[in-house]
């Protein structure tokens, strides 16, 4: 029988996090004139589509109680990759991207591999693949390489118009597709459920007669085509490929997808929240261009500090939030 | 079977159990460091050839030694802080605050003294290193509380600090590098005594200080039973939240002590690029060394060689001529080699494969 | 009886596994034939889950074959060994605390609905399955927040959800009590009649003869041999599986001991007592008295809130009212350590994630809580944590190749003795035992309840909280009831019935 | 002027001295030009100075300014600033846009060019015969500053074959990396070393330390040159232990806000404004330290 109750105390986190940061862009609101603008919430989107999409990825993996490191220089990868194919071989676009998507899925999957059949740790397998993909960049090219593709040109500058001059880009499109389809898989799958079950105790999991090796270089396998993705969003977004692009940005994913409620333990957690986590990453960033006063070092102390303060907020207020619902 | 005997050279006798264990945990990585010193010398005729240069040692060895004396001490500290299921990926900026508290406050004024001129510390330097070091213990402290009393996943409370710390050290040098001029800092970081570096003494200070606190006191078996089981931990009596702020907190004085020795050795301070990146090497080393990330067991003189491992592999990609471009393939590349020698799996796989090949 | 169906369905003949300086199974056999329930006997140790785990692709055999009908089979996992038709419910709780209950029995063959898991027919599925069971708990919620008992019912659910041929429960009842035991009992009786061969593990052997038709006795990892229950006599059996005779005597109720001083214990002030003791959405405040040389029984149904009251007395829950009053001084204990401190130990019902620390060795398992106690710097020096961990595992007898060896390898029974040294290391005045003999083997239990009762007579405060009453009733000098989270009454221990105890808890109703 | 300009700026972030020198010149000359300035720090990152130019066009600035931290990738950002109106002046280097009406201005340094004055002036300036072995400390793989200065160099040095790199290794434009590399090149070359080309100050100071502690003697056994010419260069050259540095000039900050006032008023600016920048060799160091800002 399950009770008929008014909230569920495992959605708490989620809603905890989305309440933040509909507190924290009030604030900006108040604060900043300009803030209070549905263009400056569209802009979190637009400008942080491809960490919404790695951001997606990883969560998955996380679930599982892995890590990987090596999202942001997959991306930086695929921009180099696209951009010269593109821009040196004249490649047409419908061919790269699906290229770049498999390159990223079997990079994922062979970090899957060694993790799965040697036992080795995640850490530390992605954190060499995080060094592979990086190098692999230098050895395209050096230099950045700009992409002139018309198509990509079309891509990358087409608005898609919302209301009154509001726009978002196709990146959007695509993480808000991600999102949806992390959120699909994550709940609605056999692949998704033995993911939480992996999370949650691995050798149970094996005991339940649950394909565990498979599931795990699966997730790997998508995380690092969402990476792939990701960058393909980074192309459209900056239209050129850079050895540089995207530097430390599995620590944003990280930050992303723990602020959005899920244990790095694995296990616990809803994939939507890493979207939340994003947007609120992304509005502290805001807030600072916002104010506009801060000097660079500032400019990091404020970031830890609104961090900081951040995450305490979200574990007082659960903490108050579950003596509640533990009371009732 | 996971555990594979396997052969062994016979070594000094210890006691029985003592024998087996720290055969089998730090067999693979003394055999990775050994492999990559002899590439180092295959490649680079006077690798081996250490020569007394200014009264003191000279020779690629000793650089390597001296390199690699921040990292080892940074992965000793962050060896306890992995043995709690922890991670600490701050130490890097609390490399650079430490450094740049030190420098900031030592500086050196040229003052004329009897018609020579000579440079004098602003603060008095026993002074401004203690100061440097209680900045290190406030920060792990910070951490410490932050993991055990608010209860913080321990990557995103020490990412905190890793951003704002980076921050905090660049304001304390103004974005400036400060430069140091008085002579007596320099010997954290470049003197010698009795021919090896200063340096290394007080990494072998440090170790020794915590071989000593783990094997002759408890709390080794206290860090480990908290990284296996904190439930059961606490169930026993133990103070989890006590000991995981204390191995923060020691993996902020390691940190602060690597960041004296860094400043010290390029007699400045850079609050941006100091221990850049330096955590990760750190989780690497301690990797390297066997301990794993999951929490539980860990090895102290591992990390020490995994520091050492990765050092040689800096040394021999300079020394060896690999161009820029492809460092961080090359260096993925024997990571990831590595692991999978150190993995029990990979090779048992291996030695099946080559059975079956016909003799 | 369907007994002697001709052929075995399940026929595993010499089958060997040695682990690093253990040969847990040396030509180890078995034979399960359809519709029959077969109990597989042993003491702790003796390679009862080695074997299952063998029959279910978990361990690889290092000879030995395994026949399912005509056909030698070789599962390589358990997802291959669930497709040959066997279903498992292992020792130690195998299932995930993240995962919601209906989940925990479902997952690995979701109902599908457009490709999509179908969540609410999962959930009404999941809900009859422990209906069946007489279950009754909201399903959408994590299976962590439930009580072991409960994790144990929804690992059955799972396994009887499931169409085997052959069904395998490893101590699946150990933390039961009897009205559970006896709907599983009805279960399987209903699965024996459709032809299903089910293999059953306990340490009960009330329940190995209310159930079984066969046995299989295992002993050091050694077939000893096969017969039908009927024809075995109960302390025959004990005799096969520990291979020495043990007296009927000694599981009766040892004679009181009639001293004045004895007396005069239970006059005096008590050594501990809880005044009013309680946490709001736990236990109701309530008063208890623990006397040194008493075992005080906490008798109750499962979900009375036992686990929870030893919790608060240890200090793992802070309680929001009352205290606990230690020779004159009232305490309200903030942490374990501060109960330690004060002379309480405490073995916990979930050894698993609770009692044991996997990876350390048994020797630093069993110095823990003393080191603790003594902190950091008062380091005991090995040789004499040595010289402790091997007393306390002679005196208790936990099987083991030597004291360096992780706790986690040993079998369940040998876990559970190693942190009752732990606490006997501490030299506690009053020890709470949350299901100590859960898991534990008929001689093991003995030995464990004399130690208890040894402990006691040296002046030992216990604590005693068992899902099997008899056990209560056998050990305690006075019971506390309790019902519903509530204490309802007290009474003396001697010559008391089991249905003094249930009249209590149903007074209580009015 | 009637209202109060504001303008702004995305900086790359505070990776070196240099580009604190030139943060600071920026502030000082707003506040003294009466310009409100909205300052922003990219921590190296390309998408964070995109997003914060979004800020700004979302902020209704007057203008925006920034020094981008590639040449590529800004075409998008670009057109919308344009759309809104705003016209954007790059500082520091150019950015590679087909359509140049994207940006007004462009004022900064070339640091190709800064690499062919380092070149220039080891072939004019070098006595000794023979071959000359340089080895080169490189500032981070794939940073602009790294390759264009390693091409000015090697484009210049090209023409005279008996001067030859022998060694190439990053250093990531900081002393301590500077110092490790070339202890590694010291042991593996020995003597054979006769120039040390680096990227940028700092790294030829951490190598001069090496050098020292190797018993050579820095500026004589071996010649250093590097870019840059900040404080602590100048110092290495009054010591003589560095030969020469090759000027790139932070202090844009006067010139920006000039540029910001004039395109506020609607006047029409070159596309390019060339910032004045030196070269200042041992010799000279003492006289010029004086006037050094930064
Ligand atoms: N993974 C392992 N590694 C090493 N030894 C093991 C392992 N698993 C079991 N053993 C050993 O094998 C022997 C048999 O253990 P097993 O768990 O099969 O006993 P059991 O009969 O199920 O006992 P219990 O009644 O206590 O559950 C024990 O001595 C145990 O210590
Ligand atoms: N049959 C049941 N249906 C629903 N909930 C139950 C049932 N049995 C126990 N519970 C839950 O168990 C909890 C009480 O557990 P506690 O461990 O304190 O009891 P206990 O008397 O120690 O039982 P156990 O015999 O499991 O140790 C309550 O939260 C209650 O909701
Ligand atoms: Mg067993
Ligand atoms: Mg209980």
């Amino acid at each position: 029988m399950s009770r008929n109750r008014l909230f569920n105390p495992a959605l708490l986190p989620l809603a905890v996090t989305s309440l933040l940061f509909v507190l924290t862009f009030g604030y900006g609101a108040v604060a900043y004139t300009g803030f209070l603008s549905s263009q400056v919430f569209l802009n979190l989107l637009i400008d942080n589509a491809f960490l919404v999409v790695v951001a997606i990825g990883m969560s998955l993996v996380i679930l599982t109680g892995g890590i990987d490191l090596s999202v942001g220089s997959i991306i930086a990868l695929v921009t180099m990759v696209s951009a010269s194919l593109v821009e040196h071989h004249h490649w047409p676009v419908y061919v790269v991207v699906p290229l770049c998507l498999a390159i990223g899925a079997g990079f994922g999957a062979l970090m899957g591999c060694l993790i799965h059949f040697f036992q080795l740790q995640p850490f530390i397998v992605t954190l060499g693949g995080m060094f592979l993909a990086r190098g692999l960049c230098y050895v395209i090219s050096i230099d950045s390489i700009e992409i002139t593709d018309p198509a990509y040109m079309a891509i990358a500058h087409h608005k898609i118009m919302l209301w009154g001059e509001n726009f978002i880009s196709i990146n959007v499109v695509i993480a808000l597709a991600v999102v949806a389809l992390g959120v699909f898989l994550a709940h609605y799958t056999r692949f998704g459920r033995t993911v939480y079950a992996i999370g949650g105790n691995e050798r149970s999991a094996v005991l339940m007669g649950l394909p565990v090796g498979r599931t795990k270089i699966l997730v790997y396998t998508f995380s690092g085509t969402c990476s792939a993705l990701a960058g393909v969003v980074v192309t459209f977004y900056m239209l050129s490929g850079y050895g540089l692009h995207a530097q430390g940005m599995e620590l944003d994913a990280i930050a992303a997808v723990v602020i959005g409620g899920t244990l790095l333990t694995g296990g616990v957690g809803y994939v939507a929240g890493s979207l939340v986590g994003v947007l609120i990453l992304g509005v502290i960033q805001s807030l600072i261009t916002f104010d506009g006063t801060l000097s660079s070092w500032w400019t990091r102390i404020a970031v830890g500090v609104l961090l900081c303060a951040f995450c305490l907020l979200q574990r007082g207020l659960e903490h108050g939030g579950k003596r509640q619902l533990a009371t009732t | 079977m996971k555990a594979e005997t396997m052969p062994q050279p016979a070594r000094f006798a210890l006691p029985a159990p003592l024998q087996g264990l720290t055969r089998r945990r730090l067999f693979w990585p003394c055999a990775t460091l050994a492999l990559l010193l002899i590439i180092n010398g295959a490649f680079n005729p006077n690798f081996f050839s250490i020569t007394v240069k200014n009264g003191h040692l000279y020779g690629a060895l000793i650089d390597i030694l001296n390199r690699a004396a921040p990292l080892m001490l940074v992965a000793i500290g962050m060896t306890p802080v992995i043995a709690t299921r922890g991670i600490d990926i701050s130490v890097g900026a609390v490399v650079a605050i430490c450094g740049a508290v030190a420098a900031s406050l030592i500086g050196g004024t040229l003052i004329i003294q009897n018609g020579t001129p000579v440079y004098v510390s602003q603060t008095p330097m026993a002074l401004a290193l203690l100061i440097a070091l209680g900045a290190g213990l406030l920060c792990g402290l910070w951490n410490g509380a932050l993991v055990a009393g608010a209860g913080m996943q321990p990557i995103v409370a020490t990412l905190i600090l890793m951003v704002a710390g980076r921050g905090v050290a660049q304001l304390i040098t103004e974005g400036q590098i400060i430069t140091v001029y008085y002579e007596p800092f320099f010997i954290i970081g470049n003197g010698f005594l009795f021919g090896l570096p200063v340096a290394l003494y007080i990494v072998a200070a440090v170790a020794l200080l915590m071989l000593l606190l783990v094997h002759r006191t408890a709390l080794g078996l206290f860090i480990e039973a908290v990284g296996i089981n904190p439930v059961a931990a606490r169930f026993a009596g133990l103070n989890a939240r006590r000991i995981l702020i204390m191995v923060y907190a020691f993996c902020g004085v390691c940190a602060a002590i690597a960041g004296l020795i860094v400043a010290s050795n390029v007699k400045s301070a850079d609050g941006n690029n100091a221990g850049l990146l330096m955590e990760l090497d750190a989780i690497l080393a301690v990797t390297l060394g066997g301990t794993s990330l999951a929490g539980g067991r860990f090895s102290l003189a591992g990390s020490l060689i995994g520091a050492l491992i990765i050092q040689s592999l800096t040394y021999a990609i300079y020394s060896l001529g690999v161009p820029p471009e492809i460092n961080m393939v090359v260096k993925s590349v024997v990571v990831l080699t590595v692991c999978l020698m150190q993995s029990d799996s990979f090779r048992a796989t291996l030695l099946q494969h080559l059975r079956r090949e016909p003799r | 009886m369907v007994v002697n169906a001709s052929q075995p369905v399940l026929e595993m003949r010499g089958i060997d596994k040695r682990f690093p300086g253990v040969h847990a199974l040396s030509k180890a056999a078995l034979r399960l034939f359809p519709g029959e329930v077969h109990a597989l006997m042993g003491q702790n140790g003796a390679g009862k889950s080695t074997l299952i785990k063998v029959l279910t692709g978990v361990e690889a055999p290092d000879a030995g074959e395994i026949r399912l009908g005509d056909e030698i089979v070789h599962p390589e996992c358990v997802g291959h060994a669930q497709q040959l038709g066997i279903s498992t419910v292992y020792q130690e709780i195998n299932l995930c605390p993240n995962l919601s209950v209906a989940e925990n029995i479902y997952i690995g063959r979701f109902p599908m609905r457009h490709g999509m898991v179908d969540w609410k027919h999962m959930q009404q599925d999941a809900v009859a399955a422990l209906k069946a069971l007489n279950v009754d708990v909201d399903v959408s919620l994590p299976l962590g927040h439930y009580p072991v008992a409960i994790q144990q019912m929804v690992a059955i659910a799972r396994a009887l959800s499931t169409d085997a041929r052959i069904l395998v429960l490893d101590e699946p009842t150990s933390s039961l009590d009897e009205d559970e035991v006896a709907r599983l009992f009805d279960t399987l009786r209903g699965l024996k009649a459709r032809g299903i061969a089910i293999l059953f593990v306990t340490h009960f052997l009330d329940q190995t003869y209310a159930i079984s038709d066969r046995i299989t006795v295992l002993r050091n990892g050694e077939f000893v041999g096969e017969y039908l229950a009927a024809d075995l006599p109960r302390m025959a059996l004990i005799e096969k599986m520990v291979g020495r005779a043990i007296e009927e005597s000694a599981f009766a109720r040892p004679a009181e001991d009639a001293s004045a001083e004895h007396a005069a214990q239970d006059t005096g002030a008590p050594l501990f007592s809880a005044r009013s003791l309680g946490k709001r959405g736990a236990v109701q405040p309530l008063d208890l008295e623990f006397r040194a040389g008493r075992v005080l029984g906490l008798g109750g149904l499962l979900g009375s809130g036992r686990t929870e009251t030893a919790r608060l007395l240890f200090g793992i829950d802070r309680a929001d009212a009352g205290s606990v009053d230690c020779g004159g001084a009232k305490r309200q204990f903030r942490s374990p350590a501060d109960a330690i401190r004060a002379g309480i130990g405490f073995c916990p019902e979930d050894r698993k994630t609770e009692g044991i620390v996997a990876e350390l060795s048994i020797r630093e398992n069993i110095v823990l809580a003393l080191q603790a106690r003594r902190g950091i710097f008062r380091y005991i020096p090995k040789r004499k944590q040595r010289e402790i961990a091997d007393r306390l595992i002679a005196q208790l007898g936990v099987r083991t190749p030597d004291a360096e060896k992780p706790i986690g390898q040993l079998s369940g029974g040998n876990q559970q003795k190693a942190l009752l040294a732990r606490w006997l290391a501490t030299e506690p005045k009053m020890l709470i035992l949350d299901e100590p003999t859960r898991g534990i083997d008929v001689a093991a239990k003995l030995e464990i309840m004399d130690m208890v009762k040894a402990q006691c007579r040296k002046g030992l405060a216990i604590l005693f909280i068992s899902s099997e009453m008899a056990e209560v009733l056998r050990v305690s000098d006075r019971i506390a009831v309790l019902r519903d989270r509530r204490k309802v009454g007290e009474i003396d221990g001697a010559g008391a019935q089991e249905r003094d105890v249930f009249r209590l808890i149903a007074g209580a109703e009015q | 002027a009637d209202k109060k300009i504001t303008l702004g700026f995305a900086q790359v972030g505070a990776e070196s001295e240099w580009r604190t020198a030139n943060t600071q010149s920026i502030k000082q000359s707003a506040k003294e030009a009466g310009i409100t300035l909205k300052f922003s720090d990219a921590q190296q990152k390309q998408e964070n100075q995109i997003k914060a130019i979004r800020s700004y066009i979302a902020q209704k600035v007057d203008v925006i300014a920034f020094s981008p931290v590639v040449e590529s990738g800004w075409e998008t950002v670009l057109q919308e600033a344009k759309a809104a109106k705003i016209p954007v002046i790059l500082t520091d280097r150019a950015v590679s846009v087909k359509d140049d009406s994207l940006y007004v201005t462009f004022i900064g340094s070339d640091f190709v060019e800064e690499g062919r004055r380092a070149g220039k002036w080891l072939l004019d300036n070098y006595k000794g015969q023979g071959d000359v072995n340089i080895v080169e400390l490189q500032g981070t793989v794939g940073s602009a500053p790294a390759i264009d200065r390693k091409n000015g160099f090697e484009e210049v040095i090209k023409a005279q074959p008996r001067f030859k790199i022998i060694r190439s290794q990053t250093g990531d434009f900081t002393r301590a990396k500077g110092k490790e590399v070339m202890e590694a090149f010291l042991k593996a070359e020995g003597k054979k070393i006769n120039v040390l080309y680096a990227h940028n100050d700092d790294m030829a100071i951490g190598a001069i330390q090496a050098i020292e502690e190797a018993g050579l003697k820095p500026g004589k056994d071996i010649i250093i040159i590097s870019i840059d010419a900040v404080k602590g260069a100048f110092e290495a050259m009054i010591a003589g232990k560095l030969n020469v540095t090759v000027e790139c000039n932070p202090q844009l900050g006067p010139q920006l806000m000039e540029a910001a006032k004039a395109v506020v008023a609607g006047k029409q600016l070159p596309k390019r404004i060339v910032t004045k920048e030196g070269v200042f060799p041992m010799e000279v160091a003492a006289k010029e330290f004086p006037n050094r800002k930064y």
